[in-house]
This record gives structure tokens, C-alpha cells and sequence, in this order.
């Protein structure tokens, strides 16, 4: 049970668990999570958690994760990305010169340090007060309660139990009881995904393209009704690009993008999805698509 | 060694007319027999007087084996009294009794348990957010340990919601929830804020 | 909370010093956690006293509470010293025990006795791993209710092993415990997954 804060991170009345001053470097690897981490950098450099030294505890902190190799979960990874992500923003904020004017992006930053910084110490309330309940625990386990079974005379006396149970209700009971319990799940019900296919958007963008000839993508995407069907149109269209039946034209940089009918009267049929999986992303992409 | 009779009660009392034993004899013969904490109400009930006679002599009681260094001690511990063994005997209990070791808590179970007291009912994504590392096996361990119980799902979002249980109050000899430590020195003014971000990353 | 750790002896000297606590006291609370009669040669030796010491001491406490009146008294039964409650408290006491308890079983007591009954005989960590709750209290009071007893100790682990009792056979209406159905009917197929399942787990 290694606990690797200092004297100033711990509660330090409780006496029992080893808290050696020296913990820190022998016992690097037992940081649970990045909150753990970061607390411990920043006592190891004794400062205040609300005026730490942001660009040195960002560089030990990547170079932690940089040395953790194997033994990651998906979760840790993410919750230490995210503390390493903010972290670095943080000190990307500092080291550029700081104007006068207060742009969003610097706004937000605040924000994500005084967030970070607020949940950190949180998390070590909660630490400090964990150690207060190691120290009750400990104190409350030197005394022992009288738990012993009753007397003869008495045991006798004990009402009755009502009992309505047969045989094969008690073997009901007993299935569950000894049925392993199902691991809990993430409901994924509240969340309406349309399924649009690719295929349908592109049969219909032929056919409007071929009446129209040439039309702008916000023209041909007005119709949506989402923001996953916008998407649907243009990877349609670059798959009509593929099957060599439209040609695409872009004045400007993000400007509008006009596309123009050159398959002529071809039917389009297009192979069904996942057959060419990953050609997509080799199509050559020269253009600034909006 | 007490020879102290003053704790009789008067003789009009149901429990204790003259001939029968007084009100210390019987709270003394019925938390010998119970196994666990026995509430001041369900003693009232069973002795026929009232509750604040029966707190009283509790109270009393506890206060005569502590003066008379006695090696058993009478406490208020999760909602009901009980006997447990006085704190300097702990050394001699402690080579007599064989199984009675309780198992350490390791860090991370004492930091998870902590939060769960503090913001129960909670759901593990909630004491997750807050401790920055994934919870679901150390609640389940402390589950498995009886400290902490499930206690209902939330109706927002289903997720089984966790609080302590009358075992955890004993672990950490407390009479009840109330007597928690305050966390208010710990924490940041702002907490609120923290709470409304959490839920809607939780 | 006291922090006095004058309690902790010397390796060298029999309990009860100037600082530790006395004969007295150490008496006491040995007894108050015994779940059975202690013999005096067993006391005598945690304490490390010699017997005839801690022999007049029980003697000297059987008296003192004897004269005082407490609602308890120290009895020498079965080759040892064992607290009971006095005589003319048994009134009371009886009708604590009786007001005191539930007639009816609890769900998590029925889920503990179905367990124990067909998982026999089974230590209390490993039903409270089946169940994935702690189940130390719900087994004290099957025992208690006469449903489930001790039946020895596992030779690996030295944990306390369970079985069910004559008295659960004749609630269930059993012959014996050959009689209990078959639980294939009432299980999902993967029947094998669960017992390797548990195994892992326990």
C-alpha cells in the first residue's frame, strides 16, 4: 500500500501505513491515475497546486507516459491524455508572449486550467480525507465488539420462521443466486443512430446531377436532414468521383464547390459497402473541401 | 470497583420494582446477548420506560466501566450500543481472538470509499470522474467487503447508484453518517462548477 | 480518538503493569469476545500468567459482579469461564430476543441458505464471492436460526467451512439432502462457464 504523497499532501496523523519521505522515486510506477500523477509531481517540486510550474510538470508528466509501456487500459489512457492534453495546452499558453487581447481560445484555456486545477484538488480532498479514514479504521480496530452466538436458553426462544417455500422454490433461488451476474453494460438505446447508405445518396445525387448537369454541394446537401447525411452526400460524391461520373471545381479556397454531370446517360451502380474498404482515404485529395 | 447504587431506578418503574433487578442490571443482560448494535428504541420498547431514561443510563454506564478501567467498554456505534473490548487491551484480544483480523484497505479502496461517502448515492461513473482512474473493480471489491452496498439505479440514467453501509460506520466506529469529517476545508470554492461538469461527462 | 499507545506491552513483561492495563481488565475483555467457554490454562497462557493467578482472578470477578448487581455474571461451565446473563434478568432478556427478530427470511438470507445448501460444505468467502456481497452477517444469523452450522475447517485455507443442519432438511420437508431438486432446469446452459467462473473468482 504504497502512498507516495508527502507530509503535506497527507492527513499524517494516522501512524500506521510506512510514508517514507524517499517514496516518491521508488515507488513511480504505482501512480493510479493521472490526477495521482500530477499531484505527486507537484509536491515533489513543493509547490502551490495553484501556481505550479507548469512547463516542468507537463515534461515529467509525458515523459511518464512515454516510459509506461504495456499495462494500459483503453480507459487509463484516455483520462492521462486528457490531463497530458490540457497540460499541454496550458503550457503551450505560456510560452507564447501573452498580448493584451483576450481571444476565445485564450478564455478557454483558462478555463481548462482552472478546471483541471479545481477537480485536482478535489481529487485531494478526497485523498487526505481517505488517509483520516485509515487512521479511524486502524484506531477502530483495536477494539473488538461482543459478537457471540445466544445462550441455549435463549437460542430456543427465537420465534419461529414462517417458511413458505417449497423444494423447487428454494432451487429457483438457489439458480439465480449461482447464476454469474451479467457485467454491466453501457445502454446504447438512447441513442437513435439513422443509418445512411452511401449507395442510396449516390443513386440519388445521379440522378438530380444528371436533370441539373452542374449544381453546388450546398445545393445538393439542402435536403439533409442531418448533419450524418451531409457527410453521406460528399462520400457519395466521392465515390461518383471514383466511378469517373462527375468532376468537381472549386474557385477559392473554401468557397463553394460545384460539381458537374460527365458520366454522360451511365447507370451508377456501385459495389456494396465494405467490398473496397480503406480505398477512401488513398483517393487523391487536392482539393480544400469546405 | 463501584459500589455505587445510585443507578436503581426509582421503584414505581415497570423494569425495576423491588424485587426485580434495576434499570443498569438489564441494559447490562440485554447488550450482553446482542450481536449487533441495538438501538436506544427497541431497548425502551422491551424495558417498558422511556427513551430518554433508557439513553441516560446508557450513557452512565459507559461512563462507570471507564472509570473503573474496566476491560469491556459500552458504545454508540452505526445507530444502536453495543459492547466492544476497551482499546488498551487490544494486544492480549488480539492474540485470543483467531480469525479476527479485518484486512487492510489498500490505497485506492480507501480513496473509492471515501468519495462514495461523501456523494452517496453515487454511480461508478460519477467516483471515476473524480478520482481520474477507472472504479468498477475497486467498488466491487468493497462491495464484496460490505462496506458498500448498491442502493437503486438512477432514474435519469439507470446507472446502480452505491452507498456505505451500518459495516462501514462499525469500520470506522461512528454513530452515524453525521459524524463524516467535514470536507469543506479540503475543497476548492468552486465546486459546484466542478459537479455540473462532471455530470455531463459522467 | 486516543492516540495512547501506553497499551502496547513490553515483549518481556506478563500483561498488567503499571502502564498496560490489569489482571482485571484483561479478564474481561478476553471473555466478552469468547463465542464459547474459555478454559483458564488457555487465558493463563495469552496473558502469561501463571494459572492459579488468573484462577483467583476469574473467581474474585465471578464475586464482585455477583455483589454489585450487574446484569451479567461469570460462570465456570464445561471446563470454562463464560459471561451469562444473571438469573433474574432472564424476563427481560427473553423478551428482547423474542421482539427483537424477524420471523421471516430476508431475500439475501434465503439467496445465503440456497448457496451454502448446495455448495456444501463452503467457507463464508466463497458464498459472499457467489453472491458478490458480503454475507458474514446474513451467515451468522442462518447459524443462528439453526438453518446452518460449522462442519470444520478447510485443510488449505483453514477458513471455517458450512453446511445446512437436520432442522433445514425438516423446514424443506427432506428426507435428506439427496432430495434437494436438481438445479439443470432452472440454470442457462452454460452451466460449466459458472463453475469455472466461480472458481476463478473465489
Amino acid at each position: 500500500m504504497g502512498t507516495i504523497m508527502k507530509g503535506d499532501l497527507t492527513a499524517g496523523e494516522t501512524g500506521d501505513a510506512p510514508r517514507g519521505a524517499g517514496a516518491f522515486e521508488v515507488h513511480l510506477d504505482v501512480f493510479e491515475g493521472p490526477f495521482d500523477l500530477l499531484l505527486g509531481l507537484i509536491s515533489k517540486h513543493k509547490l502551490d497546486i495553484t501556481e505550479v510550474a507548469l512547463s516542468k510538470v507537463t515534461d515529467e508528466f509525458i515523459a511518464y507516459i512515454g516510459q509506461r509501456s504495456g499495462g494500459w487500459d483503453l480507459d487509463q489512457v484516455s483520462y492521462f491524455l486528457l490531463v497530458a492534453a490540457t497540460l499541454l495546452d496550458l503550457k503551450a499558453a505560456r510560452l507564447l508572449p501573452s498580448g493584451e487581447v483576450e481571444d476565445e481560445e485564450d478564455l478557454a484555456l483558462l478555463e481548462a486550467r482552472d478546471l483541471l486545477f479545481a477537480r485536482l484538488l478535489q481529487y485531494r480532498a478526497y485523498k487526505e480525507v481517505a488517509a483520516v479514514f485509515a487512521g479511524r479504521m486502524a484506531a477502530a480496530a483495536r477494539r473488538f465488539p461482543r459478537r457471540v452466538p445466544l445462550e441455549p436458553r435463549f437460542a430456543g426462544l427465537l420465534p419461529e420462521l414462517l417458511w413458505t417455500i417449497g423444494p423447487r422454490e428454494f432451487a429457483a433461488i438457489a439458480a439465480r443466486a449461482l447464476t454469474p451476474k451479467a457485467p454491466p453494460t453501457v445502454s446504447v438505446d438512447h441513442i437513435h443512430a439513422a443509418f445512411v447508405s452511401i449507395r442510396e445518396q449516390a443513386v440519388l445525387i445521379a440522378g438530380r446531377l444528371k436533370g441539373l448537369g452542374r449544381a453546388s454541394f450546398r445545393q445538393l446537401s439542402s435536403g439533409a436532414t442531418g448533419n450524418y447525411e451531409i457527410v453521406a452526400s460528399f462520400l457519395a460524391l466521392l465515390e461518383l468521383y471514383r466511378e469517373d461520373v462527375v468532376a468537381f471545381e472549386q474557385v477559392a479556397p473554401l468557397g463553394d464547390l460545384y460539381v458537374t454531370w460527365t458520366g454522360g446517360d451511365r447507370e451508377i451502380r456501385l459495389a456494396p459497402p465494405g467490398a473496397r474498404a480503406g480505398d477512401q482515404q488513398t483517393e487523391p485529395d487536392e482539393e480544400d473541401y469546405t | 470497583m463501584t459500589r455505587d447504587f445510585t443507578a436503581e431506578q426509582p421503584q414505581d418503574s415497570p423494569a425495576g420494582d423491588e424485587d426485580g433487578p434495576g434499570l443498569r442490571a438489564c441494559l447490562e443482560a440485554i447488550l450482553l446477548v446482542a450481536d449487533e448494535p441495538v438501538p436506544e428504541v427497541l431497548i425502551a420498547q422491551v424495558l417498558e420506560r422511556p427513551r430518554h431514561e433508557v439513553a441516560d443510563g446508557l450513557r452512565a454506564l459507559a461512563r462507570e466501566y471507564a472509570d473503573d478501567g474496566r476491560g469491556f467498554d459500552l458504545r454508540e456505534i452505526a445507530g444502536g450500543w453495543r459492547f466492544y473490548t476497551r482499546e488498551d487491551c487490544a494486544p492480549l484480544v488480539e492474540r485470543f481472538v483467531r480469525d479476527g483480523q479485518e484486512v487492510r484497505l489498500t490505497q485506492a479502496a480507501l480513496e473509492t470509499l471515501a468519495v462514495v461517502a461523501y456523494r452517496q448515492p453515487v454511480s461508478r461513473a460519477r467516483v471515476s470522474a473524480v478520482r481520474g482512474v477507472n472504479c468498477d473493480g475497486v467498488i466491487r471489491t468493497l462491495v464484496l467487503r460490505g462496506l458498500v452496498e448498491d442502493s437503486g439505479t438512477d432514474p435519469e440514467t439507470g446507472a446502480i447508484l452505491y452507498r456505505t453501509t451500518g459495516y462501514f460506520l462499525e469500520r470506522l466506529a461512528m454513530a452515524s453518517l453525521d459524524e463524516l469529517p467535514d470536507l469543506a476545508p479540503f475543497l476548492p470554492e468552486n465546486i459546484e462548477d466542478i459537479e455540473d461538469n462532471e455530470r455531463t461527462r459522467a
